[in-house]
């Protein structure tokens, strides 16, 4: 099971995987909020890609996972975007200026990159003055729909998604700085301890998978 | 061949409250105005009604008592509605193959082909009812009914919708049918003309009830008198047959009566219906005229009947016999209660004829 | 119930019955010409209109999203006759259930005209009711259960959907947030209490409506 | 007050193709075997037949001409159709109501009330129709229909399901509005007992086409030798009213009929219909019999009707008298072509009157 | 087309097919009794029966998750009388289905029955046909418009569904991954190409699957 957020980059990642171990890897993409409810009521995954850490910390408190296997795979960055080439010129001086019509995010409830959103909102004093005149998707994904379609003029998405852009399409961006909110921890968890499943586990964090990942637009801890 | 019927059954204003038995097979008209429950009547008979409380019987197996009821489809019986409704999901063969299909093989006691044959429904066999006039619809639906071979035949207003001609065709065949087959049919009609025609026996209703039940000699005066049409019937029995003239001599008490006919056995019964208007009367008995039966009568009474005409009680050989004239004629002819006469009649249908299956025989005569 | 809750209510119900009467005008005369129309492509029409139903919600949002976007084929020529924006507003979210709940809608009515067979219609004819008026005094009286059922399956498929709601309203508390999309974020929030609470509130609110329509609907006599 | 209908409309094997005119007010019976396309005819010219192609005038309005076609609600028409067709989903009274509330004020020429009493819809009025017994739902379809005060009056078998009680109730009132109204009306029957009351024209139908289209004089014999009743009519005049015994005195040519009825306007010109069975046959004029009618008549032509009895064709004042009677009498008589007798006319309908309202007036009598 | 689409669209099919079927076989009955039984709870009834519609489906899908598990009040049972697992499973997603879309077969069965009215079953039943061979015989061809719209509405709205089926199956590629979900997944990949191809392909398969149904459906002869 894999956040959706995360899907491009597991599927390369199981590509290379399988390819050397000869294991075949179905991936399970979906909101990390549903994932966790499923795995909760017995459903079938080996592991868990979450696009946070607070579902996986949950699964380690409730005796559910393999111990020790909760790990940090990936930490995201947002990026505030727009595809019109013009529009952010002076990174956040456009927030407080306010001339747009619709700011897309992710749902800061339960999407962890909304709730980076939403911090970011608040440090540069935003929150208040913008809330009426956000969308909010269902999650990342949702977000960069609304503003790739025209629909909203900017919004904050996922840097691996804005990489992930043809270079012509990338109109203007902002990459916010990682100070301006709390980092996005994915973390991953072992459920089952199959031989398989650990071998994925660990390929995943090897420094290849690492530098795979850091390329897609995620940021890596530090060291582990 | 017995049908046994006492029901009940509350609807809004309108109260059914229907008891009595037929003990011998014939056609029973069931004859009424309308709205006087005619139609409730047959379809609680059926098991249509759920409401209705009661006993059925029919030839001794019982088709509801008390709270046992004997479902519909387990009752063997033919239902001609008032209105066709043919399946519009069916062709019309189809139509009429339903409920002899689904009649075990050793009951089928009516080909399919003779009621097709006679209906005169082979051209219509393939097409949708939809399509179908009127009459067409409700000879496929007489046709259907009969084709379940029924112990008990319920027909509402049958003919309605069809032509003279049509009608001419399907009563002789109805007739002979349940004579042989041997089963009670009811039959609701607003014509007297098939009531004494066709009915064994007559089921006067009136908002609910039954008023008169009886045989059609009894009722058809009182209902044809109703619908402007007194009439008579007299008994009397087959003497014999002059073939060169194709007529009946029939015997009334002493009275000879002849009545164009094919022949019929000595002896055997029969019934004379002689509508009012077609009996005339004379003084003199020996006048030369073209009306065959002249009776020797004596007046029992005269009824003024409008500002016209006078209905004239006769007694013919112990029998009554009506004759409706002018009060002008009374006059001239200065009849009078007592008064000896001549009976001219000049038309005599034959009815109820006992023995025999050449109910076809039976039709109206002019003298 | 927080407010917000309250206001996601009272903004379901103003969908709901919008689009009820929006299907309920389209559909009526839709479904009358599919009742009575011949030819051979006329099932591919009735297919047709089914179609909406063959997509995920989601993706006929997002379908809808691109098509109503600013410079979508939609919204392009909403725009330049001076209309509103239709992505993330009341109207959107209006044309987007509309559009997936129509085949609820059309069916049953085509079923109940096509029942009433064209004798009344006839009927109505020599006792000088024009085409409109036989329509509304015969048609519609006559048709009463098809357009209950339509109109329940309308309003209830619009209480309940959120997949295109979600995309093209934008999930906006107080404006496009709707019942469905709240219920749906406690639930990915892991607040399951809220959920299930205003589940309940909302089968019992809908059991209501529905039950009153229903008994509005055999009031007027039941044919049997 | 004139119809001009030439259409012409193909449907699998059936094919109508009827072209008539009416150019009197009046009713116009439409006759003919079942399926022979009477309903069809009604459609058509309703507008109820999209494939009918040709014209329809009525009063010098075209309601169809070539393509030109008045819609259905745009023709001033009433139908009353073979089933009785309510709005199940309104009441006995919103049935009523429901074209007389769409006719203008001013085009109103029948009040809902009389409407109402005559049918005697009044008990039902609150009803609903499927509640109601057939012959209840046939009076509420009249009265629907007549309700929008027609220009033309299309009927089709309305009085099938009706009592003869009813029927007298009805008739005489359907006559009356349709002189008062003075619109054509066209009724489908298959009785001819009706057509010989209520017509003045007879549409005689088979297979499609139209066969004969005649006043009911040269029809009626036709029609009621087809259904087995053979009659004449006879056309006379208006003499005298003899108050004391409600007869009235009827000149045909030289000859003097006295006819049980109420008074009539001296010099009215009537039609007399006169079954072939109600006539008989004498020799000696001065026979004491309770017959008032008793005609000079000279034979015709004998024709031979069934094994018994002969149609025998007399002379009577210069008109065509039909007589049904026995072969043996015809024996007795010594009845030949050419020979004087005595035509004895048990009954007489009265048809046609050509002036006064009192179309109530008419009816059988027998004298 | 990949692999892993082929088998969902197959899935699909399967997912779609059996659960009509089942529809059909609960809802003819249930709606004939709906269409015949008097009484004052018949519109309760008739309420309750249109209620899975009122919540979004992924709500209907947590609670019949919560239900079926195997630690669930549903699933419990099952498993104790030694049935399959419902969670996660094809089963378990035809359940889903089923209720999801119950109202929309049976609502115009329901109709569709009524419209008959009495007198062609009292007729049948004067012609000795038994309640049985009277629906059989004459209720159901006549009814033949209602069960041809309930089997449109039925097999597309299973189509179309998504969230009951997500929540329930899983998305397990190749076992409960249904051809919605799988376009679902593109989208939120923002995989966009595969997404406009799967549903191009879906919407022509249904396109023509409902012209066969409408043609079958006509075929029988309409009733005008
Ligand atoms: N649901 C009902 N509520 C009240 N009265 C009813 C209902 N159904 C029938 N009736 C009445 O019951 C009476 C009997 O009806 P029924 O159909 O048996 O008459 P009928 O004798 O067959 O008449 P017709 O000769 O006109 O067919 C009628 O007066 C009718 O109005
Ligand atoms: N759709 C159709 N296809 C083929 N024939 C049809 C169709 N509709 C009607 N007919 C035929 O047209 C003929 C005329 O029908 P119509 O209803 O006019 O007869 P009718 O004279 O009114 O008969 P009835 O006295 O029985 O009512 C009938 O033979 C009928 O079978
Ligand atoms: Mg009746
Ligand atoms: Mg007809």
């Amino acid at each position: 099971a894999v956040a959706s957020n995360f899907l491009p980059v597991a599927r390369l990642l199981a590509h290379s995987f399988e390819a050397e171990t000869g294991h075949r890897v179905k991936l399970v993409p979906g909101a990390t909020g549903r994932l966790y409810a499923q795995i909760v009521r017995g459903a079938p995954f080996d592991l868990f890609l979450a696009a946070d850490r607070v579902r996986p910390q949950r699964l380690e408190r409730e005796g559910r996972i393999v111990p020790g296997s909760r790990r940090t795979y990936a930490l995201g960055r947002l990026v505030l975007w727009s595809p019109d080439p013009q529009r952010i010129r002076d990174g956040s001086g456009i927030l407080r200026r306010g001339d747009f019509h619709r700011l897309a995010i992710a749902n800061p409830r339960f999407a962890p990159y909304g709730r980076a959103a939403r911090e970011v909102l608040e440090r540069l004093g935003q929150w208040q003055a913008l809330a009426p005149r956000l969308v909010r998707g269902e999650n990342i994904a949702q977000a960069f729909h609304f503003v790739q379609s025209g629909n909203a003029e900017l919004g904050f998405i996922a840097a691996a998604q804005w990489q992930a852009l043809p270079a012509a399409r990338r109109g203007s961006a902002w990459p916010v700085p990682a100070n301006l909110h709390e980092p996005i921890e994915q973390q991953m968890v072992l459920l089952s301890p199959r031989p398989a499943a650990r071998a994925f586990h660990a390929w995943l964090l090897r420094p290849e998978s690492r530098t795979l990942v850091r390329r897609s637009g995620y940021e890596v801890p530090a060291d582990e | 061949m017995s049908l046994k019927v006492d029901l009940t059954l509350s609807r809004g204003e309108f109260r059914l409250q229907a008891a009595f038995a037929v003990n011998e097979p014939g056609i029973t008209a069931v004859f009424g105005p309308s709205g006087c429950g005619k139609t409730t009547l047959l379809r609680a008979i059926a098991g249509l009604e759920r409401a209705a409380r009661g006993t059925v019987r029919v030839d001794g197996e019982i088709w509801q008592d008390g709270d046992r009821r004997q479902p519909v489809h387990r009752r063997a019986l033919g239902f001609v509605f008032q209105e066709a409704s043919l399946f519009e999901h069916l062709s019309v063969h189809d139509n009429l193959r339903y409920g002899w299909c689904r009649l075990p093989a050793q009951e089928r006691r009516i080909e399919l082909e003779e009621i097709i044959d006679l209906l005169g429904l082979e051209p219509l066999l393939q097409r949708h009812p939809r399509g179908l006039s009127g009459g067409e619809r409700q000879r496929v639906a007489i046709g259907r009914a009969l084709a379940t071979s029924p112990r008990l035949l319920l027909m509402d207003e049958p003919l309605a919708a069809l032509d003279a001609a049509r009608k001419a065709e399907i009563l002789p065949y109805l007739e002979r049918l349940h004579r042989h087959l041997k089963m009670p049919v009811l039959h609701v009609t607003h014509s007297t003309d098939e009531v004494a025609r066709l009915a064994d026996r007559v089921l006067l209703m009136e908002q609910g009830g039954i008023v008169h039940h009886g045989p059609v000699e009894e009722l058809l005066p009182i209902i044809s008198g109703e619908a402007g049409e007194p009439a008579s019937l007299l008994r009397g029995r087959v003497v014999g047959h002059h073939a060169e003239d194709g007529l009946l001599e029939i015997a009334v008490g002493p009275l000879r009566l002849l009545v164009p006919s094919g022949p019929l056995p000595k002896g055997a019964e029969l019934r004379l219906r002689i509508p009012a208007r077609d009996v005339s009367i004379a003084l003199d008995a020996e006048a030369a005229s073209s009306i065959l039966n002249r009776l020797p009568a004596r007046v029992r009474a005269i009824e003024p009947e409008s500002d016209a005409t006078c209905l004239v009680r006769l007694e013919v050989a112990g029998q009554e016999l009506l004759a409706r004239i002018t009060r002008r004629s009374v006059r001239e002819l200065g009849l009078s209660k007592g008064k000896a006469a001549v009976a001219q009649v000049m038309s005599v249908v034959l009815e109820g004829i006992q023995e025999g299956e050449s109910a076809a025989k039976r039709s109206r005569c002019d003298c | 119930m927080s407010e917000a809750d309250l206001q996601a209510l009272l903004i379901t119900l103003q969908l709901a019955g919008v689009t009820t009467v929006i299907l309920l005008l389209i559909g009526t005369p839709l479904a009358w010409w599919l009742a009575h129309a011949r030819g051979r492509w006329l099932p591919a029409v009735e297919a047709l209109v089914s179609l909406p139903l063959i997509l995920p919600p989601t993706v006929v949002g997002f379908y809808l999203l691109v098509a109503l976007a600013p410079q979508g084929p939609v919204g392009r020529v909403v725009e330049a006759l001076g209309g509103p924006r239709l992505a993330f507003s009341f109207a959107g979210m209006v044309i987007g259930s509309v559009i997936y709940s129509l085949p609820f809608v059309v069916q049953p009515l085509q079923n109940a005209f096509r029942a009433i067979g064209p004798r009344p219609l006839e009927v109505a004819a020599t006792l000088r009711a024009g085409p409109v008026d036989r329509f509304l005094s015969v048609a519609l009286p006559l048709a009463r259960h098809g357009f209950l059922t339509a109109t329940v399956l309308g309003f209830a498929h619009t209480v309940g959907e959120f997949g295109v709601v979600l995309m093209i309203g934008g999930n906006i508390p107080g404006e496009t947030q709707v019942l469905s999309i709240a219920i749906y974020d406690h639930v990915e929030a892991l607040d399951y209490a809220s959920a299930h609470k205003l589940s309940a509130g909302l089968l019992l609110l809908s059991f209501l409506v529905l039950l009153l329509l229903q008994r509005a609907g055999r009031s007027g006599g039941t044919r049997s």
